[in-house]
């Protein structure tokens, strides 16, 4: 009961945070619209019982993504924009119900997921443990390879953010 | 040791040496490349010996390597595998290629001194071995395929060495492209052979057609036959036979040692070495083997003809070289596989010798090709001298020379053989004469006599590095035929020597009936092409040492005739005019009226059609992310739907 | 009628919640103009994503899947790193940032 | 939360008990700092309200309260609004999952005519066994306050100054992470109370396979991570935005940075963001690397037994009487770091942005690294059974 009712509460909040990143027209509100999303997604994590993920998920996504999100819109110092939405009524029309569609397939397809047991609430095999054991273990080649991504994508962005032009042009 | 690690180090010092040289090729350290070269062909050559010495240890019947390295191709029952072998006569063959190959690339560190890339010459020479081993020691025709198009290209980029000059880069496309239609021929006949035997596998190809053969004779058309005359073509291009031989003498445009080792000893030698492989085949089309038996005897004389007339030093051996591939055309055409191996190896070596003597020669005169501007060059050039003498008694068959054993051979098989004939004796006997003439001018024109050399020039003995190759193969031209003594010599020589060369090849060739004739008729044989010999010979001599007005009077004699064969018997201009410009003028028709006209238009329809298409739907593609993103989005939309009704 | 499925809060309820906030991320994608707002509609489909994995792992005591959502956390910084640094080099060729100036760079 | 109505509301009141601690601590700190940095300067500071001028605090608020009220243009109200109130949030929510004390057991109870209990009651809002994560998720959210507040101020000084302080929060947080990693490979757990229990009694580890005590020394974290602690100390200052990393408000450049525009209680509000902040990194610090709420050299157990046989209390009330005494222990320690805090800022003078930044990524950052990797090989060697 309790469960229910903090889960449908925490459901309705996200979705109508998201849809505030979907319809503000001011980006520094999208954005934070989109934090507390972020936060709302830790929560759903946690009740999911991984809590070092929900962790994770405030460090990397609250904490850094999307301050760097804020940072840029700030930098840029944007305005509440005069045209939110991409032209073309008919185009917008196709959009969304292209959207509402793949929405229906989606929860369809849902109740093909066979019969789901129930949540197991202290299970020895979901510790955070065992998830640093996979990830050394099974996963290590794709953890070293995210590792080499990373570092690319460093030396991508500053190389890409150093590039002289405009309000920089010589 | 290891046969597939032998074999591998074989094949791939070459190679080694070939991407060594290739990689720094603009490096003009003309002894790190020579040495680099010639230690890769000595290493190949020390794999050969120690093959050889294996394949001798083994019994007679069983003499052959076989080595697999891996499947090649595979596709719907057919099947090429990566295999080589070495039998009694692939082994004669790489002992030739890398015995007389790292002679010549010895010799070719002295000639190619004063050249400003040497780094690629030793390169296109280490890849000319590389292949020409692929070509030999092949197990199957399609190996043999890839060495033989090897060898092609390797002799075309050496002939055209020197290609900032516009004729020699000419002879070298000349050689390649007449090449070309005998290549063609050989793949037509791999193709027949294919569709007859299901198989490309030289041992079952020759079980197989020995069987066929038993059962019958074989009509003109039947594949085999077929197959037979369009590998021939294929002989005739590589090996330099009317009416392909046109390229031989031009390709002398390359660096002397090139026409030592490609264009005298091994490489226009494939085509015989080929027939010999397939000698089994062979027997069992005995009318292709009549038609190849005519031509090398026709090859044999014609080319002797122009030898006679030429001035230049390498051309008359070019010729000569034509004329002794006809003479081992000639052997096999009569079934005389192994005396044709046996003339092709001492034939090798001394035609070897030769080349480079002329090659020593040219070098010492400061690239001058003309004999009528040297002479009495014995004095100057002592050892060159003195090699080429060897060389000069062994081609013209001086008894006791190396050619005179192989040559014999030749020749009374011809005589003796079902297949033979007496004419071809007869027009072989008259080739050996005109062997023997324009030899004998040759040696009076450039070592003996009196001396023609221009003001200036002066000729000197060349390094050791060069004689010393001349000396080996001066020794090896002497004794190379005492291990192929007919048994008529040996058993009036002490001891009865026997003949180790038919001994050793007896198990892998097939063999010509004979007819049986008495001792005396083969000692009258010999003893007639030997005076025929000892004759021309001395009347060559008397024309350009003691007389020397007799030539110009023969020329005033027959003018016509002289400035025929001095002309090649126009037989360039020949192919010029009846075949090469047509050629060009049909094409060029085609072009103006048919491709631009009709083809061409066809295909802006076509690309018209695909361009409208295009900018229909490039204007799906405008740019805007947004609706890029939209149609993924309706495409996973439509795909999941599918999934979900299905 | 409160049945009992309702409340009863399964494995296809966290899949709904998803489902729900990755069409809202797409839809984000495709129409707002802003190109930062765009990259945000993106990291809302990868978190609705990550939902589903977590939701999976859990519910089928399966820790891959917790491995799978910290590889796309990982990626999904990286893909906003070089998105951002896109933007600011957008802003400052064109100055602004609306997704229409990307049109100008086809040829 | 709980299982009746007894454990809930006490669980209620003990975490807003604690809420309370982290804001009534501030007004304190304000007095010590402002004593403190007179003491360092060598002058009296305002010491005429009251006994050595406490009673300044209470006429601070009074005159904070009766301010008047000034706000931008409409648009960003909404967020000036909302950023001081954002400030608060992380330091508070992060010191409700660090445990104060050892947690207290209750016997079973009789109480209006029902039978209550037995009870466990943790020294701490909420019991979470990821603490660590939790903790450090939680602090990175205070960029947000910060960066709203110099954006919906419309003022360029303000805006210099959230810029620049969230580049350096996120810059700090990866050092301030990864210093930490060399603690939980040694703890092998992201929980503070068993952190914490490990840290009980005198240095003993293991080397080697034999167990070895040094009874001269507490059983401390610095003893294991001396270059940790220095990291983690220092990025903790960075995180608090406190000298010598106050960038985002150095006046000489900015005016006051981030909070120009606020006045009154609102910026009270920063300012009480700013030492919960210090008194949740002084509980880290404690936490990590002075053994939490031990007594040197003596475990909470041997604490529990004294207590009881030297008051002779029920077992309820002496574990009661021992969980107030070991936070009584925790509170002095946590009071040298905030004094620590304090002494600091009057004593160095400021960074140049780019020094920050330098010393940040090019400095900390890789000793963090070092440490990490140098403690993993250490930890791999000595718990390895070699033999």
């Amino acid at each position: 009961m309790e469960a229910a009712i903090v889960f449908y509460g925490l459901s309705f909040f996200m979705t109508v945070l998201s849809l505030g990143v979907l319809f503000n027209p001011n980006p520094i509100m999208s954005a934070l619209y989109l934090v507390l999303t972020m936060i709302g997604v830790s929560l759903v994590f946690f009740m999911l019982d991984a809590g070092f993920l929900a962790g994770v998920q405030l460090i990397v996504y609250a904490g850094a993504v999307l301050v760097l999100f804020v940072m840029v819109i700030m930098l840029f110092d944007l305005k509440r924009e005069v045209y939110t939405f991409s032209r073309g009524f008919f185009t917008r029309l196709l959009k969304v119900f292209t959207g509402v569609v793949f929405l229906i397939i989606l929860v369809k397809s849902f109740f093909l997921v066979p019969e789901t047991k129930e949540l197991l609430n202290s299970s020895t095999q979901m510790t955070t443990k065992n998830l640093a054991g996979l990830l050394f273990t099974e996963y290590i080649f794709v953890f070293e390879l995210l590792g080499l991504l990373l570092l690319a994508v460093a030396i991508g962005a500053v190389a890409l953010s150093r590039i002289k032009g405009g309000t920089h042009a010589e | 040791m290891n046969d597939s690690f032998l074999f591998a180090v074989l094949l791939l010092a070459p190679i080694f040496g070939f991407l060594f040289n290739g990689l720094r090729f603009k490096n003009k350290n003309y002894k790190l490349a020579g040495a680099v070269a010639s230690v890769a062909i000595g290493v190949s050559f020390i794999c050969s010996v120690v093959l050889v010495i294996k394949l001798v240890a083994m019994p007679e019947a069983s003499r052959a390597i076989h080595v697999h390295f891996y499947n090649w191709i595979e596709v719907a029952g057919f099947n090429a595998n990566a295999a080589f072998v070495v039998d009694q006569i692939s082994a004669i063959m790489i002992l030739v290629i890398t015995g007389v190959g790292l002679l010549i690339h010895i010799f070719s560190i002295g000639y190619m001194s004063h050249d400003d890339r040497p780094s690629k010459y030793f390169a296109y020479l280490n890849l000319f071995i590389f292949n020409m081993l692929l070509l030999v020691l092949g197990d199957n025709l399609l190996i043999m395929f890839v060495g033989w198009e090897g060898v092609g290209l390797c002799s075309y980029l050496l002939i055209g060495f020197w290609f900032t000059d516009q004729e020699k880069a000419a002879a070298g496309m000349k050689a390649f492209i007449v090449n070309r239609i005998g290549d063609a021929g050989f793949l037509l006949g791999i193709f027949f052979l294919y569709v007859q035997f299901s198989t490309i596998e030289f041992s079952s190809l020759n079980t197989l057609a020995t069987d066929l053969a038993a059962s019958g004779p074989l009509g003109w058309s039947h594949p085999l036959v077929l197959a037979c005359i369009c590998l021939f073509v294929g002989a005739c291009g590589k090996s330099a036979q009317i009416p392909l031989y046109v390229w031989l003498p031009d390709a002398m445009a390359g660096p002397t040692p090139v026409s030592a080792l490609i264009h005298a000893a091994t490489m226009v030698t494939a085509g015989v070495y080929m027939i010999v492989r397939l000698s089994f085949v062979y027997m069992a089309a005995p009318q292709v083997m009549t038609i190849i038996a005519v031509v090398g005897g026709l090859t044999a004389f014609f080319a002797a003809t122009i030898g006679m007339t030429q001035w230049d030093i390498k051309k008359i051996l070019a010729y000569s070289t034509v004329s002794q591939l006809g003479y081992m055309f000639l052997g096999v055409g009569v079934g005389a596989f192994m005396p044709a191996m046996f003339h092709l190896m001492t034939h090798a070596f001394f035609k070897a010798l030769m080349f480079l003597g002329s090659g020593s020669v040219i070098h010492a005169m400061g690239e001058e090709q003309d004999i009528r501007k040297m002479g009495a060059l014995k004095k100057a050039m002592p050892i060159t001298s003195a090699t080429f003498t060897l060389g000069w008694l062994a081609i013209i068959g001086v008894p006791g020379f190396s050619g005179f054993f192989s040559k014999d051979e030749i020749l009374w098989f011809t005589y003796a053989s079902t297949q033979g004939s007496k004419w071809l004796w007869v027009v072989g006997v008259l080739g050996a004469g005109m062997t023997a003439f324009y030899m004998t001018r040759l040696m009076c024109l450039v070592f003996w006599g009196k001396s023609r050399v221009p003001e200036g020039t002066h000729p000197h003995e060349s390094p050791a590095s060069m004689t010393f190759p001349l000396i080996v193969l001066g020794v090896l031209s002497v004794v190379g035929g005492w291990i192929g003594i007919p048994h008529v010599i040996s058993a009036i020589l002490p001891g009865h020597p026997p003949n180790i060369l038919g001994h050793w090849l007896e198990p892998a060739l097939a063999t010509a009936n004979l007819i049986t004739t008495s001792a005396v008729v083969e000692w009258s044989l010999m003893g007639i092409s030997v005076s025929v010999v000892a004759i021309s010979g001395y009347f060559a001599y008397t024309a350009y040492i003691v007389k020397t007005d007799i030539p110009e009077k023969c020329v005033k004699a027959f003018p016509r005739l002289h400035g025929l064969v001095l002309n090649k018997y126009l037989i360039d201009e020949l192919y010029f005019g009846r075949i090469i410009n047509p050629l060009i003028d049909i094409s060029k028709g085609l072009w103006v009226y048919v491709d631009v006209n009709f083809v061409d238009k066809l295909t802006y329809i076509a690309s018209d059609f695909v361009k409208s298409i295009g900018r229909l739907f490039g204007s799906l593609q405008n740019g805007n992310l947004q609706q890029y993103a939209m149609y993924i989005a309706i495409g996973v939309v439509v795909m999941l739907s599918f999934i979900l009704m299905g | 009628m409160l049945s009992s499925e309702l409340l009863h809060i399964g494995l296809n309820h966290y899949l709904g919640l998803s489902a729900v906030i990755f069409v809202i991320g797409m839809l984000t994608v495709l129409l707002r103009r802003n190109l930062i707002v765009m990259l945000m509609g993106v990291e809302l489909m990868l978190n609705a994503v990550n939902i589903t994995f977590v939701a999976f792992s859990s519910f089928n005591q399966n820790m891959n899947g917790q491995v799978m959502v910290f590889f796309v956390m990982a990626i999904a910084a990286a893909e906003a790193a070089v998105g951002l640094a896109l933007a600011v080099t957008i802003f400052k060729h064109y100055k602004e940032i609306d997704i229409s100036a990307f049109e100008q760079l086809k040829s | 939360m709980g299982s009746d109505i007894v454990e809930i509301s006490i669980n209620a009141a003990k975490a807003l008990a604690i809420f309370l601690m982290m804001v009534q601590i501030v007004p304190m700190l304000v007095w010590v700092e402002r004593r403190g940095s007179a003491f360092i300067q060598n002058r009296f500071g305002p010491n005429r309200i009251g006994p050595l001028g406490l009673m300044q605090l209470i006429a601070d608020a009074v005159k904070f309260l009766f301010k008047e009220e000034f706000l931008p243009d409409k648009k960003r109200r909404l967020l000036f609004l909302a950023a001081p109130i954002i400030a608060l949030i992380p330091g508070a929510v992060a010191f409700g999952a660090i445990p104060l004390s050892v947690p207290i057991h209750v016997e079973i109870f009789e109480f209006l005519g029902q039978s209550w209990g037995p009870y466990r009651f943790a020294f701490q809002s909420v019991e979470l066994g990821i603490g660590i994560v939790f903790v450090l998720g939680i602090s990175s959210l205070a960029a947000y306050s910060i960066l709203l507040a110099g954006w919906s101020s419309s003022n360029k000084y303000s805006l210099f100054g959230a810029l620049r302080a969230s580049a350096q929060m996120i810059s700090y947080e990866l050092a301030l992470g990864l210093s930490l990693v060399g603690i939980l490979l040694i703890y092998n757990s992201f929980d503070f109370a068993e952190i914490i229990a490990q840290q009980q009694g005198s240095l003993a580890f293991q080397f080697l396979g034999k167990d070895i005590v040094w009874s001269f020394l507490p059983n401390w974290g610095i003893f294991y991570q001396p270059l940790g602690f220095v990291l983690f100390f220092v990025a903790v200052f960075a995180e608090a935005n406190r000298l010598p990393f106050d960038l985002p408000e150095a006046e000489s450049e900015l005016v006051a940075g981030y909070h120009t525009e606020y006045g009154g209680f609102k910026m009270n509000m920063f300012y009480i963001g700013e030492y919960g902040h210090m008194l949740v990194s002084s509980a880290l610090l404690v936490t990590f690397y002075f053994g939490g709420y031990n007594i040197p050299f003596v475990t909470p157990d041997q604490v529990l037994a004294g207590v009881e046989s030297f008051l002779g209390l029920s077992s309820t009330g002496s574990s009661v009487a021992t969980a107030f005494l070991l936070h009584g222990v925790f509170l002095v320690k946590v009071l040298i770091f905030l004094w620590v805090f304090i002494w600091v800022r009057w004593t160095l003078p400021r960074f140049r942005y780019d020094q920050l930044m330098d010393l940040g990524w090019k400095t900390m950052l890789p000793w963090a690294l070092a440490n990490t990797i140098l403690t993993a090989i250490i930890v791999f060697i000595f718990r390895t059974q070699w033999v």
